[in-house]
């Protein structure tokens, strides 16, 4: 059974038929791609899959569950995390508290037992402390656990965006355009990262991404959106040489 | 005389030293790419040259006069136009009023009707836009409102911040077309960059900086062969 | 220690600052006055005035402040909220209290404390009263401040005694302190149900917008007021046509043609540069009856607190005292005044008796 | 991680630390016999600002909403606990226990109101939500303004109008009297009781925001949008900041109300006049710093109605004699120019450049 | 008949808190910024009026005279109190120091003017207008003149000139603004002048309408103003009108209808409950956030 199965999603803005007749199907432990030109409408497939805007057509398979027009939360919960173009972070909180937030609903006790600090607070603290360092010694942040996240540097903002995406321990792990603002070394480190994540946390993937040496170097499959619709879907170099998508977005 | 001469340059931000001594130039008519690693103090540099930050040290020169204490909207009146990093588009106005918001300095109604054909001929798709909300454009629609809001000021010297972030491959290298036809049609360009392949290939001459400091210059093309940049900024 | 320290406190700042200023300036003379004349048994009167902001419990700021600096009888304070709160204070410590316009029932409910004007219940009563036994009007209407509780009480009275009275009250429409610029609602209603007379528990700001509102709509019945009335006559800038003909129950009106009125009116006006209002005629007043029950009870500076308080509650019994506010004035054991209440009507722009 | 928890604790140690100092010092400066009644009359008045501006800051600062109602919370909480008080007061003679169950009575319903005002809350943003709990202190300034309660042998009679219209027996009391509101009011609060509330308060507003769900609270401020996205149920905290920072108004609220002989709900001192003053306090304190919120009322006051009010008493210097009689524009003044001295960038820039002189030169 | 006696009570407290709202909205549409001290400028420009007309000076350049020293007084406020706080990490910062100077205006004004009612000599000469029974007075007419000249004229300056224009960058972005070559702080002290100039004339309508002045007149009807444009939709100009209008119809029906002792309360119910349909107030621009 494939990971997510997505059938005819569509949604308009006004006038505006933003994403129309959408489909994907993607295996577990796949790292899949959506490509497209600006304003095609990845963006508003990620919002569709998050719960953020409620489809008007189309259904959403999540693990075999049927998630179609759930809440953001309850989307959240059965499994789908996701980081944002522009960077969304907890701004006041410290690295730590970023990714802690992130397993608010897998480790759970009532706000008496916050304020009493009763065994199963310190329980569950523990062991949230403990999984959040891992996480941050994965994406090399662990030592700075303890700033605010609005003072990291850019690079390492994304960085923790992805961690704190997975501390909610997510089947599906959504990246939208994760490179952006990167140099191609730093693009390089971080294609190493996200082959590590799907590799050590079995994790499935599907990224936004306009850099095409990271979508060719990592992706497996990918779609094309154009104008809202799939133009075309297909293994990576199938798509990447696909004349419709060379014109459409490429060049060349 | 170079068009734009910054000199020994130093800010702050409390007490981060982000600018240590920075010195560098722009000729007129010149591509100049400026490259470096996230937080490197590449955005801080273009902000402390257009006056929206003020140096501790050093010294801005424009065409000979000093503009390091000069307000951010005198400067743009001197003929600087400045894209901003992250698009800074006016979110509740359409692009059309964005685009005339950029001819804010000038006055004559005729010319300001002209750039904004050019900006449509050089963007399509804002044209297409014209009437929607900026703040609901995609991200890469964005980016060409910034860039195309920021020719409407006709400048002499456009300094871009990452033109080419989130934009797609075809637009990517539209968009560095279309910095070489803005030097083309005479207009001097300061470019920020983290794709630096494309940037060192357009440019003339470069600056690679390194947290605050300035670590290698010298002519595009051989920054493009050299070891040491290629290993740290082309990944290769 | 030679003097006798007297505390006062009421609002010199905020929305109800006109108050306490007019009982901050009227003391200070009255203080003046004595101990130029004297003093009290031989020995000065030193007055301290602290400001309450119109609060009970900045009152109680200003109250134990005043403590400090070593106060032996209060003089205050203004208004009734804050008079209560502090109330509670001085009847713990046992401390003389005199509120020259603090007139809710509760303000003076210890035995420590009594009061220079009269209760609201006692103006409520007395005007229902008045206006019943001298026929003044069949129809009444009220518009009062429910946010208030001088208002309120002088209200609750007044419609009580209105049953044992020929008259009828035809409409009772209120406004708050938050919604006091615009009165067309109560007028109105006044106007339609046929009231012939408004009575007006309240204070002269608002009065003299009813009254302006009242003939931007043609409506004139006879409007009767309390002793909040007072001081609508030196409202600068104030139009005195438009109330022609109000009549009011109060113990003080500003320009009666007494002596003893017209030399403190002149007094006040040459010291402060305005007219003084009933609350400075309470305050000068209050000042003189602590010195008459002091003299009665032959005080000394150096008996503390609680010594004076006892001497002066009994001495407040027995003495008689001819002020502004009304002749031949004696006091309850439980701090009420009795004095004759004189009706006054505006008549040529002036107060005239009834 | 166990550092940073062994840092917040620390932090939070010392917060405990000031109050029980304050409580220490003062309890030494009146057993020694020194003192002052108007030092001591504002002692209690301490521990409800504090607790206000505690609370109030949970909402602010925390959740990062602008509350203009606060002092509407506190009503409800004065009122509440001060009518359970009057009405037990033959029945319940033993004084503390009757002021604890008062004052739980005046935090539940205030977290109860804190709920209902909570519900608006979770479809307003910004400045639409601040007039909002505006407009909800004001209405409940003048619902209590109207309210008249009396008890007589029939029991509890309510009326909307007059005292009259509570028909009541003769032999009636009327408790809760419209603009007069409660009089009488045993002075049930005391400088410990007051004390052991603000620890209560600190205790449970520094453990909440470093708990899971005081994360998740922070993380609705600083991101709504990826709040939602990792699935923090945005209603309920945010109705659980309301009602928690409502329900510790009450408690401050109750403190209040005991402490005064009278109650009555004035633009004063349940108006937003008062919520603003809290609001004064939290951001003079620190907008999220709950210390400072613990201070910066102490302060104010101090300044406000001890020291502006002795300056009279030093002597009749015309120049203290102006400042005494015109505390209110001091406080205008001084306001003024500790917001442009704390907050201005460039103050905050100068000061750094020479603090961080001084540290240089020192090390 | 009474009914339209209310109607046009309404219609004429309505037009007061627009008038005031005008201005409020103005700054607080374009600077960001809730100007509490906004209802003590009026109450400086009525005392402006009140004491040079009492010197004698003729009605208009009376109400002339008060616009220009409240332009000027609205502009010192802004360089001083505000301008060194725009950039504060938190726009409570300013909000606090807006209050400081509410504080300050209504503590001068007590020290200067002293605590007592002045009554207000209307500077409207217009008779009332009587028509079948119903009494619409001139000020109220004035007031709803001057209310829908200054909308127009708001609407025209911010869409068809050039400071305008500035206003309307400068609200959305101020450092987008100054790299348009716009001057921010100029921009902002525009917006102050005017939006204080329309404070005095707010303050001599006011006063025109209700003859009480005292040092604290501006503070209530400005919070109903506040209330008003928030009602009416945060920056739109002919939100405040709208939201000032139906805020005094409101009150005066809520006072004739339901009950004179609640009608703050039911202004403010009313209120929330338009607020919970209509999030962003009556015309309220609905502000999406992209994701
Ligand atoms: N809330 C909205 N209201 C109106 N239009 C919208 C909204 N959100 C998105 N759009 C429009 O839908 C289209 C798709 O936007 P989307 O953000 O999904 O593009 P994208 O593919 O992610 O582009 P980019 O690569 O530039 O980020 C765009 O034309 C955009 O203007
Ligand atoms: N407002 C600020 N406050 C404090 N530090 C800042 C601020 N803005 C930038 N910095 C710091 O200054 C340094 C330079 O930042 P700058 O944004 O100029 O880098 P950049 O080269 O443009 O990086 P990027 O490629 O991420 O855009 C960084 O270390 C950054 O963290
Ligand atoms: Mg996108
Ligand atoms: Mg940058």
């Amino acid at each position: 059974m494939a990971m997510l199965e997505v059938k005819n999603l569509g949604i308009s803005f006004g006038g505006l038929r933003a994403v129309n007749g959408f489909h994907v199907t993607i295996e577990k432990n796949q790292l899949y791609g959506l490509i497209g030109p600006n304003g095609a409408g990845k963006t508003t497939v990620f919002n569709l899959l998050t719960g953020v805007y409620k489809p008007d057509a189309g259904s959403i398979l999540l693990d075999g569950k049927d998630i179609t027009g759930e809440s953001d939360i309850e989307i959240s919960k059965a499994g789908i995390a996701r980081t944002f173009q522009n960077i969304r972070l907890f701004s006041k909180m410290s690295v730590l508290d970023n990714v802690k937030v992130g397993m608010h609903n897998h480790h759970e006790y009532s706000a008496l037992a916050g304020i009493f600090h009763t065994p199963k607070y310190k329980k569950e603290e523990a062991l949230m402390d403990e999984k959040a360092m891992e996480l941050l010694k994965v994406f090399d942040l662990a030592d700075m656990a303890e700033t605010n996240a609005a003072n990291l540097p850019y690079g390492k903002q994304r960085r923790l965006e992805i961690a704190r995406a997975l501390a909610t321990d997510p089947k599906l792990l959504l990246l939208d355009e994760p490179a952006a603002g990167m140099n191609p070394k730093e693009t390089g480190e971080l294609m190493d990262m996200i082959r590590f994540v799907r590799d050590e946390f079995d994790m499935t993937i599907l990224l936004i991404e306009h850099d095409m040496k990271l979508v060719s170097g990592i992706c497996e499959k990918l779609t094309m959106l154009n104008f809202g619709e799939v133009l075309a879907e297909g293994t990576t170099s199938e798509v990447l040489n696909d004349p419709q998508v060379i014109t459409a977005y490429l060049g060349e | 005389m170079a068009m734009l001469e910054v000199k020994d340059l130093q800010v702050y931000y409390g007490m981060i030293h982000a600018i240590k001594g920075v010195s560098f130039h722009v000729n007129e008519g010149e591509i100049i790419a400026l490259i470096g690693a996230n937080g490197a103090g590449k955005t801080t540099i273009l902000h402390t040259i257009t006056g929206l930050l003020t140096p501790k040290g050093g010294q801005v020169m424009f065409e000979g006069k000093d503009i390091t204490k000069t307000p951010a909207h005198k400067i743009v009146e001197l003929g600087m136009a400045h894209v901003p990093e992250g698009r800074r588009v006016f979110a509740q106005l359409s692009v059309y009023q964005n685009l005339k918001m950029g001819a804010y300095t000038r006055s004559d109604k005729n010319e300001i009707e002209e750039s904004l054909e050019m900006v449509y001929k050089r963007f399509p798709r804002l044209e297409e836009r014209k009437n929607q909300m900026a703040g609901t454009l995609s991200g890469g629609e964005q980016q060409m409102l910034a860039m195309g809001r920021a020719l409407m000021s006709k400048p002499r010297i456009i300094l871009m911040d990452e033109p080419s972030m989130g934009l797609s491959p075809i637009l990517v290298n539209e968009i560095f077309d279309i910095i070489q036809s803005v030097s083309a049609s005479g207009t001097t360009v300061l470019l920020v960059e983290q794709n630096a392949k494309k940037a060192l290939a357009i440019a003339d001459r470069a600056y690679v900086l390194e947290t605050g400091k300035i670590s290698l210059d010298g002519n595009a093309k051989d920054l493009l062969n050299d070891d040491s940049i290629k290993k740290a900024y082309l990944g290769e | 220690d030679d003097t006798f320290k007297i505390g006062g406190i009421g609002p010199i700042t905020g929305g109800a600052a006109v108050y306490g200023q007019a009982v901050m300036n009227a003391s200070q003379m009255a203080a003046d006055d004595i101990n130029a004349a004297g003093g009290i048994n031989g020995y000065q009167i030193e007055f301290n005035f602290q400001d309450d902001e119109h609060d009970a419990e900045k009152s109680v700021n200003a109250y134990n402040t005043l403590k400090d600096w070593g106060m032996q009888m209060l003089l205050g304070t203004v208004t009734s909220t804050p008079c209560t709160a502090v109330e509670g204070e001085a009847s713990n410590d046992n401390m003389f209290l005199l509120t020259p316009s603090g007139s809710a029932v509760e303000s003076i409910s210890g035995d420590n404390a009594f009061r220079v004007c009269f209760s609201d219940p006692n103006q409520g009563t007395a005007s229902a009263q008045y206006i019943g036994e001298n026929k003044l009007a069949e129809k009444v209407a009220v518009i009062y401040n429910s946010s208030d509780v001088y208002s309120t009480g002088i209200y609750n009275n007044f419609v009580t005694e209105s049953a044992n009275q020929p008259f009828e009250i035809v409409s009772a429409e209120a406004f708050t302190e938050d919604s006091k610029t615009d009165f067309s609602v109560q007028l109105q209603k006044a106007k339609d149900a046929g009231a012939d007379m408004v009575f007006l528990p309240i204070y002269y700001t608002e009065a003299s917008l009813i009254l302006t509102q009242a003939a931007g709509m043609d409506y004139a019945p006879t409007f009767f007021g309390c002793d909040g009335l007072d001081g609508l006559l030196a409202v600068e800038g104030f139009d005195t046509s438009l109330a022609e003909g109000v009549m009011l129950l109060t113990p003080f009106a500003a320009d009666a043609d007494d002596e003893q009125t017209k030399a403190f009116v002149s007094a006040y006006e040459e010291k402060y540069g305005e007219t003084p209002i009933q609350f400075a005629a309470d305050a000068y007043d209050g000042m003189y009856i602590i010195k008459t029950a002091a003299e009665k009870a032959g005080i000394t500076p150096d008996m503390d607190a609680s010594a004076i308080c006892d001497a002066l509650k009994a001495a407040m019994t027995e003495i008689t005292y001819d002020g502004l506010t009304g002749s031949g004035m004696t006091w309850s054991a439980d701090g009420e005044p009795n004095k004759e209440p004189k009706a006054v009507v505006i008549k040529d722009g002036a107060y005239t008796a009834m | 991680m166990n550092t940073m928890r062994t840092k917040t604790a620390k932090q939070n140690a010392i917060t405990y630390g000031i109050v029980i100092i304050g409580f220490l010092i003062m309890q030494i400066i009146s057993a020694t016999g020194h003192m002052s009644s108007s030092l001591s009359g504002l002692l209690i008045p301490f521990c409800y600002y504090v607790i206000l501006a505690v609370s109030l800051n949970l909402v602010v600062g925390i959740l990062g909403e602008l509350s203009l109602g606060h002092a509407g919370f506190m009503c409800v909480g004065a009122f509440s606990s001060v009518f359970f008080t009057k009405c037990m007061e033959n029945v319940i003679t033993n004084s503390l226990v009757r002021f604890i169950i008062a004052l739980i009575i005046g935090a539940l319903v205030a977290a109860v109101f804190g709920i209902l005002i909570g519900i608006p809350v979770l479809r307003l943003k910004g400045d639409y939500l601040a007039i909002v709990t505006l407009a909800f202190g004001e209405i409940i300034k003048n619902l209590v303004n109207v309210l008249f309660i009396g008890k007589d042998s029939h029991g509890l009679h309510f009326s909307m109008k007059d005292t009259l219209s509570l028909g009541m027996e003769p032999d009636g009391q009327v408790i809760v009297n419209g603009p007069q509101g409660i009089t009488g009011i045993p002075k049930d609060s005391t400088f410990v009781i007051g004390v052991v509330l603000v620890l209560i308060t600190l205790f449970i507003v520094l453990r909440l925001i470093n708990s899971r769900d005081g994360r998740a609270i922070q993380s609705i401020r600083d991101n709504r949008i990826a709040a939602e996205s990792i699935g923090i149920n945005v209603t309920k905290y945010k109705l659980m900041a309301f009602s928690v920072s409502a329900g510790l108004a009450g408690i401050g609220g109750a403190l209040y109300a005991h402490n005064l002989s009278t109650l009555s709900a004035t633009p004063k001192n349940f108006g937003y006049n008062m919520s603003i003053m809290i609001l004064v306090y939290v951001v003079l304190g620190g907008i999220g710093n709950i210390r400072g919120s613990v201070i910066a009322p102490i302060v104010l006051n101090l300044v406000l109605d001890y020291f502006l009010r002795k300056l009279q008493m030093l002597g009749s210097n015309p120049v203290l004699q102006f400042l005494s009689d015109n505390r209110m524009l001091v406080y205008a003044i001084v306001l003024i120019v500790i917001m442009l001295f704390s907050w201005s960038p460039k103050m905050i820039e100068w000061r750094e450049r020479v603090f961080h002189k001084n540290a240089k030169e020192e090390a | 008949m009474s009914f339209l006696n209310y109607l046009i009570s309404g219609i004429s407290l309505g037009s007061v808190y627009a008038i005031i709202a005008l201005g409020y909205t103005m700054v607080y549409g374009i600077a960001k910024m809730l100007n509490f001290a906004h209802g003590d400028v009026i109450m400086v420009g009525a005392y402006v009026v009140f004491y040079s007309t009492a010197a004698g000076m003729p009605a208009i350049p009376a109400v002339l005279l008060s616009v220009v020293i409240c332009t000027v007084l609205g502009m010192v406020i802004e360089a001083v109190a505000y301008r060194p706080l725009r950039s504060a990490a938190s726009p409570l910062a300013v909000l606090i120091t807006a209050i400081g100077v509410s504080y300050l205006l209504q503590n001068l004004a007590l020290l200067f003017w002293s605590s007592n009612t002045k009554s207000f000599t209307s500077v409207v000469k217009i008779p009332a207008l009587k028509v079948a029974g119903l009494n619409i007075s001139g000020e109220t007419m004035v007031t709803i003149l001057a209310c829908i000249v200054i909308v127009v004229g708001l609407t025209l300056f911010i869409n068809k000139t050039k400071p305008g224009q500035a206003m309307l960058a400068v609200s959305e972005d101020k450092g987008a603004a100054q790299l348009m070559g716009i001057n921010v702080n100029a921009t902002i002290a525009l917006t102050f002048a005017i939006g204080s100039g329309l404070a005095a004339t707010a303050g001599v309508l006011l006063c025109s309408a209700y003859p009480s002045l005292t040092p604290y007149t501006g503070s209530m009807p400005g919070i109903k103003a506040f209330v008003a444009a928030v009602f009416g939709g945060i920056g739109s100009i002919p939100g405040a009108m709208i939201g000032g209008i139906l805020l005094g119809i409101i009150e005066i029906f809520g006072k004739a209808y339901i009950s004179s002792q609640m009608a703050d309360a039911i202004v403010f119910a009313v209120l929330i409950v338009v607020l919970l349909v209509k999030p962003t107030g009556l015309l309220g621009k609905q502000i999406q956030e992209k994701v």
